[in-house]
């Protein structure tokens, strides 16, 4: 069992979690855990069922996929502040990506089945969290399509 | 009138305006043929009234006249014999004053020295003969434009000065003339050395300067009678009635720019065939571009300036591709140029109503009916344009020797360059070199760093002219002009928290702002760089910045768009760097250099982090040419950025930052 | 060493396809730079100049004529393989030339006019560029090449410098040189405004339209100018359709003009056994 | 090309050279002996067709003019002349004398540029032993130079008349759209006068080449005029008596195809079969009217009676007429007046536009009937290389006789040589020949 203070002060610093009433941050924080691991650690694998949601605290994941003949590339890397683990909560709730822990992370993860029972169960727990969670997705999809630009891609050099 | 204003005791001839009988205008013309000068003037040639060399009044065209009208010329037989009795033909006197081809420069290679000859300037003595009104008018603008400063067009300003202008006044006018509208005519007020105002059987004539009091106390002329006065006075009064008032000039600048997205923009280009005549039949046009030559060895090059067109495909091309690649965006551009941002750049319309564009348009596209339908309303006046004096003529340019070279990623290298012109002693942050090799087309680079007795330049080998630069070795030569443009405003940094975001080789000119700061750290806040790059091995200067970072109390964030399973730094555009920071933006100031694309969304991203457009700074990449803003290549709205360039506010660029194809 | 030239000495082919030998003979026709060229080249191939042989590696290959028969396919795959840099030189080659006009017409019926035996005849039913084959490097327009610009491409070649080919309207060509437009001042019917520049604009300057031998210019307004030819000159369609099917009409926008408006058509030769008006007229 | 395969008792040759090289165009040779006997010999010429004759049909007379000159980029000017007089006759325009003189001019350019590039860089070499003039040039720099002098004379008067050497743009029916002006002309007489002395030297050089041997009398048919050397007018005539209008060709002369050709043969009505056109049938049958300076040539080189009975001779014709265009040419110049009516205005009517004239390489007919609205409905168009063919071949053979004493490689290129002294325009011809010689 987890100190809840300390896990309310630490979403609080949290780009995703600040802002949010203390009655819904205690709500949060009483269906969430600390969570610690080493760089290098497979958090969840691309393709596989996504099963926890979380917010880093400190440390970094990256995102990678797999690319045949190109090996893992790493697509983005997940800063303090951000979330992961969204596939948890959006159907067909499989991880978009491998998560790899690059530093030692800390994080504020929560269960697959603890969160999507809390949020049935309370529309103001759903309705302060889901918009967050689609800002977060545009945040990433935004910045997808500027990485799709390969906007310093050398010029294209003809024979000339 | 003119005459009085002459210093000289009046003769008793003098006394009011005076008669020159036609049979007696060939003693006009051999006055200056005396005085050792070659006579342009009107001649039927090819279905046309063009201006060519004329020896005698034989080859004026007497008694002929011209039908005008959009997109159609014909000539046709007068019912007198006036020997100026028709409107302005296919030929503008600019073919005399800017000639449409001038050689530049030679340069030479030899072995690993280059050298660079100016061609030299051979400006002939002549005399134009029947010049119009709208036609002395765009002497006027080219000027201002080309001589006017802070730069000047040497070839220009000798020829200018080697001219004597004969004016005629307008007796008749042309379904396509409004010069009216653009408050150039038709009366002959200024700018002419003698006018003529043709009679039935002679003309009125006036000077306009001392040359022209002198060539008139030479002349065979009595005392004009009233009645002739009178009569000269009323043609040309007809002239103006005819021509009536075809587009409101007034608040059309404002009125114009607030139309950038009218509809009619792609009205036009369906029907707008982008040849660019209109632009080298105007007499005011002055857009060019260098054309380079060598011989078998690539040892002999030769630079030469021939006309350019706004409507030319390759006029606003970079490595990305043309910043005008629809042919509404040309036609806008050069639309709002003539009768908006020329104002902005130079004082004065870019148009003086000659009608020359609507007559040889091909598909007779009239430039009064898309003004008045695209800016039918009034408003404001315009701002000033920000102008940054530097470095001399286009043609010119000073060796450099390579010191040292450094790769800095893959394909890009950073050349150290000395004995370079002692003006980049004096250069600044921000500011950008003219850089050449004979046989290659000059280009446009940023000083990456200024050395003691030179500069540093950091260049990607992406086209041939790049990847010669690219290749140069030590003790190689390269030609030099500049420092060109303005600075980052770095006045404006002091005391306050300063933001650069950059990607690419985009740090090179954000380069020399760093080290500016080091040497003086303390009277700046905070310092952050963003620095994002296409992969790990695209991130320039690598020791520089784990220095900055590490003992130079700089805030390096640096983010790759893709990476492998190594890297174990950031990944992701570099927005996201700073897009959630918790930061104080009251006291921050922003310089941003990246590809266009970035830039927008670094600029959005900041001012959606309360970071004031005024305060956001951006350097632009255009084509240049010339690198002093006489080429037109580089023209960005009412700014040409290299000269009022590169480096603006977003609030200087407003919502043409961004925009499609201006 | 600053420049990057094609090679020390490059070895150079000059081969041919469907197309009258105009461009090559463009070379030769470089009187006063020829023998200096071929100290800088070693011309390795060139059959219409030389017995001497080559089948490559070719450090420039130029290719004059169209694609238009099934052996060619192959030979020109073979030939790219065999080049560092391939220039199509001529409207043949850049557009599919004059040729291409049958591809409008019915293979057949031509070959079945022109010929008692049809069935002889080998021929692809279309005339093509070879840049629908294999990729090009560098390309010279018109019919013939322009020789100003074949030597600009050389002396480019020799430094490593993009040639300077500018691909700006003719108009332009024809406004530095002073010439009064013949469209607007005559009423012919130009397309200088959708012909890429090259040639100097001769034909105005010979008091004649451009016939578009150099080929559309970057998005040449072929569509504009027709409806302003068809509308202002009140011209029949076909005859607006015809000022695109020339040299060129096979590159698009021009073919789209001549597929629109028409402007070819295929017809009958008379066979040798006498045509409708009889075998023999003579009127001296 | 192979080698010799000798086998027991069989002494079997065969010649062949895949691509002929140094001709205008696509074709190759091909000649098999077997023990003194000619098995086969065959002059292929693998060009492809371009179907022109198809191309102008539906076109307007002015368009016919520029698309014709596109079968040929070494005498564009010759499509176009017969062309235009075509129309002309047709059409009952009357040009201008100064035009009709301008006409002639141009055609004299075309004839040096053509002349000059077969005589020096096509077939000289042939005499001299190399592969090509520009191997030629490292030994005779100056005889290259001085052909190129000529050469670029031919080219600068063409492109004063019709804007560029190749494919010019002036010619139109009822005259020209642009005639130069007297300046234009003037400053490039220096020029043609040195090219005047040039050819004169060059029929010296090609009168003192080593001739191979070889003996026939070929029927030779070209265009001759009562005052005038033929360029673009007077009649049909041939050794053996035909006399016609140069519109009525098709009077004594027809096309045929024979299998596995390509496209067709010219052939007289008379059964006679083969005759020559060119520089050679040309100098047999209207030396009469030769410039008095190429007459003089001729005289000097001492080889009126060779060119008739040698093809290689047909080098030293080709020179006397290089000498006759730059005289002729320097006459036109110094008697030039721009036409007062430099494009006379015509009608166009139905009928056949028939006309023949004197290309470089000989007779050159078109035939084209237009119909109510002035367009093409069929056309008909016969180069001097389809007329020349048969004759080709007959020489091959009679060649073949004078080299199978040779080295192989030595008789190969003999027959070739031969070949060229036809100076064949295959883009012109587009035909496949197949000859076969049964075993007599």
């Amino acid at each position: 069992m987890q100190d809840q203070g300390s896990i309310v002060a630490a979403l609080n610093s949290t780009w995703f979690a600040s802002g949010l009433d203390p009655e819904t941050q205690t709500r949060l924080a009483s269906i969430a855990r600390t969570f610690h691991a080493e760089p290098g650690e497979v958090l969840f694998q691309e393709g596989e069922p996504s099963t926890t949601f979380g917010v880093v605290i400190r440390g970094r994941i990256a995102l990678r996929t797999l690319v045949p003949e190109r090996g893992e590339i790493t697509i983005l890397t997940i800063e303090p502040g951000d979330i992961f683990g969204w596939s948890t909560l959006i159907p067909p709730n499989r991880s978009t990506s491998t998560g790899v822990a690059i530093e030692p992370l800390e994080a504020i993860v929560f269960d697959n089945a603890g969160l999507k029972a809390a949020i049935r169960s309370d529309v103001n727990l759903a309705a302060a969290i889901y918009p967050r969670i689609v800002v977060a997705v545009a945040r990433r999809l935004n910045a997808t399509r500027l990485q799709l630009l390969d906007l310093f891609a050398k010029e294209e050099v003809r024979s000339w | 009138m003119v005459m009085t204003s002459s210093g000289r005791g009046p003769k008793p001839i003098a006394e009011g305006p005076a008669f020159l009988a036609r049979a007696d205008l060939q003693v006009l013309l051999d006055l200056l043929r005396e005085d050792g000068r070659t006579l342009i003037g009107p001649t039927l040639d090819a279905g046309a009234i063009v201006y060519d060399e004329i020896a005698s009044v034989e080859d004026l065209p007497r008694g002929w006249g011209d039908e005008q009208g959009p997109g159609r010329y014909r000539v046709r037989r007068r019912s007198d014999e006036r020997l100026f009795g028709y409107v302005v033909g296919p030929t503008s006197w600019k073919k005399w004053t800017f000639p449409s081809l001038i050689p530049l420069t030679k340069g030479t290679r030899d072995g690993h020295r280059v050298s660079f000859e100016p061609a030299p300037i051979d400006a002939p003595k002549l005399a134009f003969l029947g010049v119009r009104a709208c036609e002395l008018a765009a002497l006027g603008v080219q000027d201002r434009v080309l001589a006017g400063g802070p730069f000047t067009d040497p070839d220009f300003v000798a020829r200018r000065a080697g001219i004597i202008v004969v004016a005629v006044q307008c007796t008749t006018s042309a379904p396509t003339c409004f010069c009216t509208s653009m408050g150039t005519g038709p009366e002959v007020t200024s700018g002419y050395d003698l006018s003529l105002t043709e009679l039935d059987d002679g003309f009125l004539v006036a000077a306009g300067s001392r040359v022209g009091r002198d060539l008139l106390e030479r002349l065979p002329l009595r005392p004009a009678s009233a009645t002739e006065q009178y009569g000269a006075a009323a043609v040309v009064a007809n002239v103006r009635a005819r021509i009536g008032d075809p587009v409101t000039a007034d608040g059309l600048h404002d009125r114009l720019l607030a139309q950038l997205d009218h509809p009619r923009w792609a009205q036009v280009a369906e029907r707008c065939i982008t040849c660019g005549n209109c632009t080298l039949v105007c007499p005011t046009c002055f857009c060019t571009t260098v054309s380079q030559s060598t011989d078998l060895t690539g040892d002999h090059a030769l630079s030469e300036r021939i006309w350019d067109s706004c409507f030319s495909p390759g006029f606003a091309k970079v490595a990305g591709g043309s910043f005008r690649s629809r042919p509404r965006d040309r036609y806008r551009q050069w639309l709002t140029h003539k009768f908006a941002t020329w104002l902005d750049q130079f004082g004065t319309f870019g148009c003086t109503g000659c009608g020359r564009c609507i007559t040889w348009c091909p598909v007779g596209i009239d430039v009064r009916e898309e003004l008045n339908a695209i800016a039918p309303a009034v408003s404001l006046a315009p701002e000033a344009a920000i102008v940054e004096p530097v470095a001399a003529a286009p043609n010119d340019f000073v060796a450099a020797r390579v010191l040292a070279t450094r790769p800095e990623t893959p394909g890009t290298v950073t050349l150290s360059l000395t004995g370079t012109d002692p003006a980049f002693a004096r250069g600044s942050t921000g500011q950008f070199a003219m850089v050449a090799l004979p046989g290659f087309p000059p280009l446009p680079i940023s000083i990456s760093r200024f050395l003691p007795d030179g500069i540093e330049l950091t260049i990607r080998g992406a086209g041939p002219a790049t990847k010669a630069l690219a290749g140069l070795q030590i003790g190689d030569q390269v030609g030099l002009r500049g420092p060109l443009g303005n600075n980052w405003p770095l006045d404006r940094a002091v005391g306050r928290d300063l933001v650069i975001v950059t990607g690419g080789i985009g740090l090179a000119p954000l380069r020399p702002v760093i080290h500016a700061i080091i040497a003086d750290r303390r009277r700046y806040g905070d310092v952050k760089l963003f620095y994002g790059a296409r992969t790990p091995v695209d991130l320039h200067y690598r020791d520089e910045l784990e220095r900055w970072s590490k003992q130079d109390g700089i805030d390096v964030s640096l983010t790759v768009d893709r990476a492998g399973p190594e890297w174990h730094g950031r990944v992701g555009v570099v927005t996201q760097l700073f897009d959630q920071a918790v930061w104080d933006a009251s006291n921050m100031i922003a310089f941003v250099c990246g590809p266009e694309r970035m830039m927008q969304a670094t600029a959005t991203t900041l001012a959606g982090r309360g970071v004031p457009a005024s305060r956001i700074y951006v350097t632009l990449e255009r084509h240049m040419e010339c690198g002093i803003g006489l080429c037109g290549h580089c023209q960005m709205g009412k700014y040409f950025v290299c000269r009022d360039g590169p480096v603006f506010s977003i609030a200087q660029l407003g919502d043409n930052f961004g925009r499609e194809g201006i | 060493m600053t420049h990057a030239p094609v090679a020390a000495r490059p070895r150079v082919g000059v081969v041919k396809f469907a197309s009258c030998d105009g461009c090559q003979l463009t070379l030769l026709n470089l009187e006063d730079e020829l023998l200096s060229i071929v100290e800088h080249f070693e011309i390795v191939d060139f059959p219409e100049a030389s017995s001497s042989r080559s089948a490559g590696p070719y450090d420039v290959l130029f290719v004059e004529g169209s694609v238009s028969e099934p052996a060619h396919v192959e030979r020109i795959v073979e030939l790219r393989r065999r080049a560092r840099f391939l220039v199509t030189i001529g409207a043949c080659a850049t557009a599919g030339g004059i040729q291409a006009l049958r591809n409008w017409g019915d293979h057949d019926a031509f070959r079945a006019s022109v010929y008692a035996h049809p069935e002889f005849i080998h021929s692809l039913a279309k005339s093509t560029p070879i840049a629908e084959h294999v990729p090009v490097d560098a390309e010279l327009r018109g019919c013939p090449i322009d020789p100003g610009q074949l030597v600009e491409l050389l002396t480019a070649l020799t430094t490593g410098r993009r040639p300077q080919l500018r691909d700006e309207s003719v108009c332009m060509e024809c406004k530095r040189r002073g010439v009064v437009c013949v469209m607007v001042s005559k009423g012919i019917p130009c397309l200088g405004q959708v012909t890429q520049t090259g040639c100097g604009a001769i034909c105005p300057r010979y008091g004649r339209g451009c016939y578009g031998c150099f080929g559309p210019r970057e998005q040449a307004n072929a569509a504009g100018l027709a409806r302003h030819l068809q509308a202002a000159g009140d011209r029949p369609q076909e005859e607006v359709g015809r000022l695109f099917a020339g040299f060129t009409a096979y590159s698009e926008p021009f073919r789209s003009m001549v597929t629109d408006l028409g402007g070819t058509r295929t017809g009958r030769r008379e066979t040798v056994d006498g045509g409708p008006l009889g075998d023999n007229d003579a009127r001296h | 090309m192979h080698g010799t395969e000798a086998q027991k008792g069989v002494d079997e040759r065969l010649y062949d050279v895949g691509e002929l090289t140094r001709v205008e165009g696509e074709g190759s040779l091909r000649l098999r002996v077997r023990n003194g006997k000619v098995l086969e010999a065959r002059f292929g010429i693998f060009e492809t067709p371009r179907y022109f004759e198809q191309l102008v049909v539906g076109r307007t007379p002015d368009e016919v003019i520029d698309i014709v000159a596109r079968i040929c980029g070494i005498c564009p000017v010759a499509y176009q002349m017969s062309a235009v007089h075509g129309f002309e006759d047709l059409f009952g325009v009357r040009i201008d004398p100064a035009v009709r003189a301008l006409r002639r001019l141009l055609y004299c350019g075309e004839w040096i540029e053509s002349h000059a590039l077969h005589v020096y860089l096509l077939h000289a070499p042939d005499f001299l032993g190399y592969e090509s003039a520009i191997a030629m040039a490292a030994d005779h720099r100056p005889l290259v130079e001085q052909a190129l002098r000529m050469k670029k004379a031919g080219n600068q008067l063409i492109r004063i008349l019709g804007g560029r050497s190749i494919h010019p743009v002036s010619v139109r029916v009822g005259g020209f759209s642009r005639v130069p002006k007297r300046r234009e002309l003037e400053d490039h007489r220096a020029a043609m006068a040195a090219g005047l002395e040039l050819a004169q030297a060059t029929v010296r050089l090609t009168a003192g080449l080593p001739m191979p041997a070889f003996t026939r009398e070929p029927r030779v048919v070209s265009l001759r005029h009562a005052a005038e050397y033929p360029f673009n007018d007077g009649r049909i005539v041939s050794s053996d008596g035909i006399d016609l209008a140069p519109s009525e060709w098709r009077s004594a002369f027809e096309e045929h195809q024979v299998e596995g050709t390509n496209a067709l043969h010219a052939r007289t009505l008379d059964g006679k079969g083969a005759y020559l056109v060119g520089p050679a049938a040309r100098v047999v049958l209207a030396a009469g009217q030769l410039h008095p300076l190429a007459k003089e040539a001729l005289e000097e080189s001492g080889q009126s009676d060779l060119i008739r009975t040698n093809i290689y001779a047909s080098i030293v014709a080709r020179s006397v007429e290089l000498v006759h265009a730059f005289a002729e040419a320097l006459d036109i110049i110094d008697a030039y007046r721009p036409p007062t009516d430099p494009l006379v205005p015509w009608t166009s009517r139905p009928g056949v536009a028939a006309w023949a004239t004197e290309a470089p390489r000989g007779l050159l007919f078109h035939r084209y009937e237009v119909d109510e609205m002035g367009r093409i409905r069929a056309a008909q168009i016969v180069p001097p290389t389809s007329q020349n063919q048969a004759a080709i071949e007959k020489d091959l053979i009679t060649a073949a006789a004078g080299v199978l004493d040779l080295p192989h490689a030595e008789a190969t290129v003999r027959l070739e040589q031969m070949i060229r002294s036809y100076d064949p325009c295959i883009s012109c011809a587009t035909h496949f020949l197949d000859l076969r010689i049964d075993e007599a």
